[in-house]
């Protein structure tokens, strides 16, 4: 279903849903979020990307599994907490992060579908917003299968042609919150389908960034596990979280009880986000470290986007966001990296 | 109750034997789970276990699927949720979500003679692969067990042991020379070296350790086992236990799901991550 | 039981000093109201900032901090360290905004009852017009 | 879970009256880990010990708590029921519900919730706390007593006639002090180098006694019963042995200083003897004076000593010795000549101190004993004395009283006027304070049988007119400005710590009080201990005293002290700190906090010294890896206490 | 102007060449964009490589703590192991090596300090240039020929006045040249900030509720990926209250101590948490911050980290007349005190 919006009529649209939870992106200080707003007037096309994508809202960083207490006496009460039911709708996702939502629902499901996740994400609809240009210099989603105008994951997408939006419905949910919007949109012209496709094509021109040896990163990586190429690649590694924290497709995560009241013991089952780059992440509490160092944690990171993701999902678990370029504190650069990979001698 | 795999299921601690005591307590404890749940699990698999406020820990089932009444667990004191589970008492609720992870593959180890070789705390997920070989005792051939601690004072399940030693060898081990201890003294592989198993139609299973199964491995080469025919089960620090929290992974296998139950063969394979 | 707000404080009172002072408090006999608990510690210079934080955190609604009077320190200079380390802590917590009332330091020595029962009775004073402290409170 | 009982006490009524026990028992009873909760009228007597007993015996309990008065009051004593019942007295702690809570409230509501608290906090604590043992130290039975005045005498006299080897240091050649500058003693009159005297002699004679004079403790290091003192002997040029006091040396010496001994009043040669009673009896040869120690330039007293005493080589030894407990009787000085300038001190040769005075009223004085004026060696007629010379004013000198000038100063109008018949002694004063055994019949008699004026006020100015000091002075009594031409004014002057005494307090690690006296480890209870184990203070150090005073303090610091060295071994409060050697970083900030010294850098790694340790924490809370504890108050213990005080009941 | 990287790169080459130095540590080019990045320089050869520019920001007295803890460049000879390490330190930076110094974590014969004197240079200010320059793309940064700065964008280059981009940690910088260091390039200077604390002018002066409100704001953003503690020099200790699980394992630790490792902070990104733990972090800085700013550069969202921080430098200046980081042999703030520390807050 293709639909036009007037830039104009946005905040029309907005007024529109009012049982969802609306996030747009929203300038602080020259750093966009996504962020719940009540009527917001339009999508600040100037935004970049996010610093933390649309991940937060079906994954967020904190979230209560359960509730305990032991005010009885005997046995502690367990109680589920499922999120609410609320659906919500987030604008202006760009197309990597879309994607890469597509591939957290990979974990999430399977064998053990994760049912926090899942109320979530169900209850999510993701409104695109096409590149006009790559949002940032660091940007390579056409490196690892993506690009400007992707789909992946979107339920609406939309692409900017001056004034106002070509509007392509792509899913139930989409439609659902396009035909809520009823009459703010207008009928497609006859080329605009065209123009729109070609603002995608331009976009994809202008990603300057790109994985050398792409087709042959995951069989390069197959035999690096021992490599001292770690050792050197991560020598200015922090072991910070930005890189893991801020990535859309990472999903590893905690789970700690978190105590509110000793006595009568009261509290929560929280899951929060984790990382693989915190040396505690693998740590045993006999204090062995399966992967002690920078460079393990270095190698986890790469291998598990580039080689296992890979081996388990089929897909690399990366989009070319360039978050983890872009924030990394000491210059560490993934794309760098796996171009070096290409070129290291076994 | 919600099918959902975050949320354990209340059990009640019924038995606690105090197996090993000191700095690296051991105890058994046994659970039967309340509000009419149940379980039903395989030999290897695991359980994560929750002391409210504490946190989760997952932990071996020692039991039998056979036995019905219970689920055992041998817990070493170790951290936070190991050390508040040796503070619990009889009567006390703890949480059990699982089973997670695969499972000794025993269809396919009919017919064959079993050697179960074990260190320490290792005996937890071996025991009930046992049990439930003797629980089935037609179905297998010779049955042999190997088992060694430090000191006599830190063999788990001694009792039971002792007792079947009576029906089939058991051949038991500690470190150093103690007064009174008749049996053998030596590393567990050592004593796989001294007692010579065979390998034809033998299945090993053996859990300790990492620098126990070492070189049991190397002792079972050695005596002429083939790769097929050694299994060993893996720990990895988890959290979820279903293979999304991302952190047991040895490579791109989750020891949560996909282990923690490896034959050597596929074991030697993995990348050194454990 | 009225509707009034009873402030939570958490004292933490040097053993030789601060601890005996509010003892002769006692002994005398004098009355101030009961919204703080006691914790005894050896010295002020032992009181550390993790302390007075997580009291907040864990909903305190008032800290104290108590010590001997400078050059009367059972461990000569214990309260001299816990003077400017605490001094550091106040600005913080004010420089976050929290109410500067909130956290007080005082010197009372095992003399001075009636001071430590003036103390207490100011604090609280001072802490019920607040209300709850729930800045650096954590969610329940 | 280690199985705590908590034992509630009602102390009659003083808890319960206003602490609803039952509840607290109740509400104990449910806590976390409290696996014995019982009340009981009087916890602290028989039936109540032997109830903790036999709890702990019957329950196969970890730990106590009891819920009563502070612990300063009975915690050893329900610690001795734990251990009657084999349970680590380390195991017991006291929540205290009466002081801090049933005394001071009168809600029972609020009260009992409070209680509450308390006790569920010191539960908390308790159930963290490990069995502790004491930590035992051996004991080097010698003692070491600084300062050489009547208090110090005293004080190696009764050590070392209780058997103990003694070293008795001090710094002037002689020991003495200033009991032996003075003329006669008050309120008996008997002669003070008669009574002194011979109690220097004993002391410098004893077998168990090293006297060491002209010297001066340098370093202090170690612990109570195992100090390491070094002691710096300063060379008197002279060698006792050889000398045989024939003062041909003074003859010859051309170097004329102050005599210390008389206050200045006359001089004496650079090689001397103090006093003719000087104990030990030999000359020194004061370097500060002597022309350089150049032979060359001088070297008259080793021409004429005949029995080649003199050494100009002498050099200063450094003397260490170990000893087991200290006291400390550094004495006193009068307060500074130049800030006394306002009543001519120092400017007009009649103004005299105390001191001054008594030399000129002692019969081996400048002048054997006949009071004269300094300036004309004339007799006085008109003398003027003034108390308060620097005491009581806290603007301008020293805040407190100086105790003694009251009594001295009526003996010495009363020994004035003994000696001179026909003259008039006035004394200016604030107020009488003649607290003492017959002092305030003393003081009656002076102004009855001697006819000496009192005058209540202060003197405004002093100044010299026509030969006479013009005294302006004000009767607060009648208001009138008084004025008077004095022949002379003797000041009670201010006593101050002797000089040196501050820095000697920081080689000991003892405190100082407001005023520079020596602090005492309790104004009431511990009059003689410093807060450094092992240390006591005597006589006039710690605050101004008379002789009988400082020599009753003398002996009970000797008897403090006596306390240690019988002993074999002593123990020390287990509760110190232990450093986390994996997170010890060996940055050093606890081993400069520690008021001890107790931490020391050991490859790297903070290592405490159990035995100095405190267990103040505040290594604790400034190492910044929490890698410093101290044992049972853990950061672990205050976290959970703190939790513990902020449930809501 | 500032120092020449010719003579940085001559003295680096000359150290790796005459071996007198394990690696040095320095900066190169990064390869996402025009900031120079951390770099480890083990041959005379790689010298040619390092880079110093207004992009310099990282304050490379950080990668100290992983060399102590031998989580680097494991020396390969015995011999290689007793050579010091190299570091080109920033005035701020050597300042972070007076301060590990002063705690003795670093030995001061472990280090060859190659100090560079900023002169009257800085780094510049990320946000303030994208601020100035908006959607430009920039290519490069270099000091201006007399002061200021020259951006290369791709409409070529452009001078910009120092005021308009310069960090405020260099604004309010009183150690331009480096206060240890072994060898210095550059010109001597003494520069004397005309406000060393008026990056706190704003805060201060608003109402105490203001205050919470700005940092309930800030610190709600925090995602606790702890970039700032992990980016800064003085956070080099193993274990951290913000972690809950006991790092400093041994086979000696008990159960029991692993068990009872306080949970100060929960991992839950929410307000009281990320409190504590920013309060604790200030604290534990109080005394010790050199004033680099890089855990606020770090932080991917934003926050005002150095207000924090520059507030304790200024009440430890203002209360106790303590400076930071001039002087290693000076007892470390906490850990002492003067008698004349005023105690008018105290009752």
């Amino acid at each position: 279903m293709e639909k036009t919006l007037k830039k104009d009529a946005f905040a029309e649209w907005l007024k529109k849903l009012p049982s969802y939870d609306v996030y747009v992106p929203v300038e602080d200080d020259g750093r966009f979020n996504y962020e719940i707003v009540g009527n917001a007037g339009a999508i600040d096309e100037s935004f970049t990307n996010a610093v933390v994508g649309p991940k937060k809202v079906v994954f967020p960083q904190r979230e209560v599994l359960l509730r305990f207490n032991s005010t009885n006496e005997k046995a502690p009460e367990v109680e589920e907490v499922l999120p609410e039911e609320k659906p919500a709708v987030v604008f202006g996702v760009r197309p990597c992060d879309a994607r890469a939502v597509t591939l957290t629902d990979k974990v999430f499901g399977g064998d053990f579908a994760d049912p926090y996740y899942w109320r979530r994400r169900n209850n999510t609809t993701l409104i695109g917003l096409v590149c006009t240009e790559p949002p940032s210099a660091n940007c390579f989603c056409t490196s690892v299968g993506g690009s400007p105008a992707g789909k992946d994951g979107l339920d609406v997408v939309l692409t900017s042609l001056g004034d106002r939006y070509y509007v392509e419905t792509l899913t139930t949910r989409g439609e659902k919150v396009v035909s809520d919007g009823g009459k703010v949109f207008g009928e497609p012209a006859a080329d605009d389908k065209k123009a729109a496709e070609k603002v995608g094509t331009e976009a994809a021109a202008k990603v300057e960034r790109q994985v050398e040896g792409v087709n042959d990163l995951t069989e390069n990586l197959r035999d690096m596990f021992d490599s001292p190429f770690w050792d050197e690649e991560s020598l200015s590694c922090i072991r910070c979280g930005i890189c893991t924290y801020l990535c859309p497709t990472c999903h590893c995560f905690d789970i700690n009880d978190e105590v509110l009241v000793p006595v009568p013991l009261t509290g929560e089952r929280v899951r929060t986000w984790d990382n693989c780059q915190f040396p505690d992440f693998t740590m045993h509490s006999s204090g062995h470290n399966p992967r002690p160092n920078r460079a393990s944690r270095l190698r986890q990171r790469i291998l598990h986007k580039f080689r296992y993701f890979v081996e388990n999902f089929g897909d690399y678990q990366c989009t070319g966001c360039g978050r983890c370029i872009i924030y990394c504190p000491v210059g560490i650069d993934i794309v760098d990296v796996l171009d070096k990979t290409a070129a290291y001698e076994r | 109750m919600s099918d959902n795999t975050y949320i354990p299921k209340l059990a009640e601690i019924i038995d606690i034997n105090e197996e090993v005591g000191g700095a690296r307590a051991v105890k058994t404890f046994k659970t039967v789970f309340l509000n009419g749940d149940r379980f039903s699990f395989l030999p290897g698999q695991c359980a994560m276990l929750s002391v409210f406020g504490k946190g989760e820990s997952m932990i071996s089932i020692s039991s039998s699927p056979l036995v019905e009444d219970y689920l055992q667990f041998s817990i070493m004191k170790m951290g936070r949720v190991t050390s508040a589970l040796h503070e619990m008492e009889t009567g006390a609720v703890i949480g059990v979500r699982g089973p997670y992870g695969n499972n000794f593959p025993m269809d396919e180890w009919k017919g064959k003679n079993l050697i179960f070789i074990s260190g320490g705390i290792g005996i937890a997920p071996v025991w009930c692969v046992f049990q439930t070989a003797l629980g089935n005792r037609g179905d297998y051939g010779d049955i042999t067990f190997v088992y060694g601690a430090r000191t006599s004072a830190d063999l788990v399940y001694r009792e039971e042991m002792e007792k079947l030693a009576k029906e089939l060898p058991v051949h038991l081990s500690i470190d150093v020379e103690e007064p009174g201890w008749a049996e053998f003294v030596g590393f567990v592989p050592q004593n796989v070296t001294d007692k010579k198993p065979s390998p034809k139609d033998a299945i090993a299973v053996t859990c300790g350790p990492p620098i126990m199964i070492k070189f049991v491995i190397e002792a079972l080469k050695e005596l002429g086992f083939e790769d097929e025919q050694i299994y060993t089960t893996v720990e990895n620090k988890m959290k979820c236990g279903i293979g999304k929290c991302g952190r047991c992974n040895i490579g791109g296998h989750y020891v949560c799901n996909d282990g923690p139950v490896y034959s050597w063969a596929e074991l030697k394979k993995l990348p050194q991550e454990y | 039981m009225n509707d009034r707000f009873e402030p939570k404080i958490v004292a933490f009172l040097c053993k030789w000093c601060s601890s005996a002072g509010s003892d002769l408090a006692g002994v005398s006999r004098m009355q101030y109201p009961a919204n703080v608990v006691p914790i005894t510690v050896m010295c002020s210079g032992g009181v550390s900032p993790l302390y007075i934080f997580s009291a907040f955190k864990r909903g305190a609604d008032g800290v104290l901090v108590s010590g001997c009077h400078p050059g009367d320190c059972h461990y000569i200079k214990g309260n001299l360290y816990a003077r400017r380390r605490l001094a550091l802590v106040k600005e913080l917590l004010e420089h976050v905004g929290l109410e500067p009332e909130r956290f007080q330091m005082s010197w009372v020595s095992a003399a001075e009852g009636a001071k430590y029962t003036e103390l207490i009775k100011d604090f609280v004073d001072t802490l019920r017009p607040l209300g709850p402290q729930a800045k650096l409170r954590r969610r329940v | 879970m280690k199985k705590t009982g908590v034992f509630v006490c009602h102390c009659g009524i003083n808890i319960a009256g206003t602490v609803d026990v039952k509840k607290l028992t109740e509400e104990l009873a449910k806590y976390p880990g409290v696996e014995f909760s019982e009340d009981y009228v009087y916890m602290c007597s028989d039936p109540g010990q032997n109830m903790i007993i036999d709890a702990i015996k019957e329950n196969d309990l970890d730990n106590v708590v009891v819920a009563c008065c502070s612990p300063t009051l009975h915690e050893s004593t329900f610690r001795n029921a734990c251990e009657a019942a084999g349970l680590n007295p380390f195991l017991c702690e006291i929540a205290n519900v009466r002081e801090q809570c049933s005394w001071v409230h009168r809600d029972m509501d609020e009260a009992t919730e409070k209680a509450i608290k308390i006790t569920r906090s010191i539960t908390e604590k308790v159930q963290l706390n490990e069995a502790l043992e004491p930590i035992s130290v051996p004991v080097t039975q010698r003692a070491l007593v600084v300062g050489g005045g009547v208090a110090g005498i005293q004080a190696a006299l009764d050590l070392a006639n209780s058997g103990y080897e003694t070293i008795l240091v001090e710094r002037s050649p002689s020991i003495g002090g200033h009991m032996s500058q003075l003329s006669e003693t008050f309120p008996t009159l008997d002669c003070s180098q008669c009574i002194l005297t011979p109690k220097m002699v004993e002391v410098s004679k004893h077998p168990n006694v090293k006297l060491m004079t002209y010297s001066e403790v340098q370093e202090v290091t170690g612990f109570v019963g195992n100090f390491r003192v070094k002691i710096l002997k300063k060379p008197t040029y002279v060698d006792p042995g050889a000398c045989t006091l024939c003062d041909e040396c003074t003859k010859v010496c051309p170097v004329v200083l102050p005599n210390e001994f008389d206050m200045g009043l006359t001089g004496r040669r650079a090689i001397y003897i103090p006093f003719p009673q000087a104990v030990p009896a030999t000359f020194t040869l004061d370097d500060k004076g002597c022309p350089g120690l150049l032979p060359i330039a001088c070297g008259k007293c080793a021409d004429v000593c005949e029995p080649g005493a003199i050494d100009y080589d002498m050099k200063p030894e450094i003397i260490e010795e170990e000893v087991g407990a200290i006291v400390v009787a550094t004495g006193y000085d009068l307060y500074d000549k130049e800030k006394m300038a306002e009543y001519g001190y120092g400017k007009y040769p009649d103004v005299l101190d105390g001191l001054q005075f008594e030399r000129l009223l002692s019969a081996s004085g400048p002048t054997g004993g006949k009071v004269l004026r300094p300036s004309d060696h004339e007799e006085p007629k008109e003398v003027v004395f003034i108390q308060c010379a620097g005491s009581r004013d806290p603007e301008l000198h020293c805040a407190y009283c100086s105790k003694i000038c009251c009594m001295y100063t009526a003996k010495h109008a009363m020994l004035y006027k003994h000696h001179v018949h026909d003259g008039q002694a006035y004394i200016f004063y604030i107020d009488i304070r003649s607290g003492g055994k017959d002092y305030e019949e003393f003081v009656q008699r002076t102004v009855e049988e001697d006819n000496v004026l009192y005058l209540r006020g202060k003197v405004s100015k002093i100044f010299e007119e026509g030969g006479k000091l013009k005294v302006w002075g004000v009767d607060t009594l009648t208001g009138k400005d008084i004025e008077i031409d004095a022949d002379m004014v003797v000041l009670a002057m201010a006593m101050r710590p002797s000089a040196g005494a501050a820095e000697f307090a920081k080689k000991l690690k003892i405190g100082l009080d407001k005023d520079g006296f020596l602090a005492e480890a309790h104004p009431k209870l511990r009059p003689v201990e410093s807060v450094t184990s092992g240390v006591f203070l005597a006589g006039a150090a710690q605050a101004p005293k008379d002789i009988p005073e400082a020599v009753a303090q003398a002996s009970g610091a000797a008897a403090k002290a006596i306390n240690i060295l019988s002993r074999d071994q002593l123990f020390h409060a287990p509760m110190v700190a232990r450093v986390n050697e994996n997170l010890c970083t060996g940055c050093e900030m606890c081993v400069m906090v520690c008021p001890y010294d107790a931490i020391k850098l050991e490859e790297d790694v903070a290592t405490v010294n159990e035995v100095l340790c405190e267990g103040c924490g505040t290594c604790m809370a400034t190492c910044l890896r929490a890698a410093i504890e101290v044992k049972n108050l853990r950061t672990q213990h205050v976290y959970d206490m703190i939790g513990a005080c902020l449930v809501e009941i | 102007m500032t120092a020449s990287v010719e003579e940085i790169r001559a003295e680096v080459k000359k150290l790796l060449d005459e071996g007198a130095v394990k690696y040095v540590i320095g900066y190169r080019n990064g390869s996402a964009g025009p900031f120079a990045a951390p770099a480890f320089f083990t041959g005379a050869g790689e010298a040619d490589e390092l880079v110093w520019d207004p992009t310099c920001f990282h304050n490379l007295a950080r990668f100290l703590a992983d060399e102590r803890r031998e989580d680097v460049c494991a020396p390969e000879a015995e011999e290689d192991g007793k050579k010091p390490v190299g570091v080109v330190v920033k005035g701020c930076d050597s300042r972070a090596v007076a301060v590990l110094l002063q705690e003795k974590f670093v030995d001061r014969d472990a280090v060859y300090l190659i100090g560079v004197s900023c002169e009257d240079g800085g780094v510049i200010d990320e946000g303030k240039l994208a601020r100035k320059l908006g959607t430009a793309k920039v290519e490069k940064i270099e000091f201006g020929v007399d002061g200021g700065f020259v951006v290369t964008t791709d409409e070529g280059p452009i001078k910009i006045e120092s005021a308009d981009i310069l960090d405020d940690r260099c604004v309010e910088c009183r150690a331009a040249y480096p206060v240890v260091h072994d060898v210095v390039i550059g010109e001597q200077v003494d520069r004397k900030p005309e406000e060393p604390y008026g990056s706190l002018d704003e805060i201060e002066s608003l109402a105490p509720e203001e205050r919470w409100e700005f940092w309930e704001r800030e610190l709600g953003k925090c995602i606790r990926c702890y970039a700032c503690r992990s980016i800064c020099p003085m956070c080099y200790c193993d274990e951290c209250v913000a972690d809950t699980i006991a790092f400093a394992v041994t086979a000696d630790t008990t159960a029991d101590e692993k068990a009872q490792k306080i949970k100060w902070v929960e991992r839950s990104p929410d307000n009281s948490e990320n409190f504590f733990y920013h309060l604790v972090r200030a604290m534990h800085l109080a005394g010790r911050c050199i004033d680099c700013n890089e855990c606020e550069r770090a932080c991917p969202v934003d926050i005002p980290l150095r207000l924090l921080n520059k507030k304790l430098e200024k009440e430890a200046k203002e209360l106790f007349d303590y400076d930071v980081g001039f002087d290693p042999d000076v007892p470390s703030l906490i850990s002492s005190f003067r008698d004349e520390d005023p105690e008018d807050f105290i009752r």
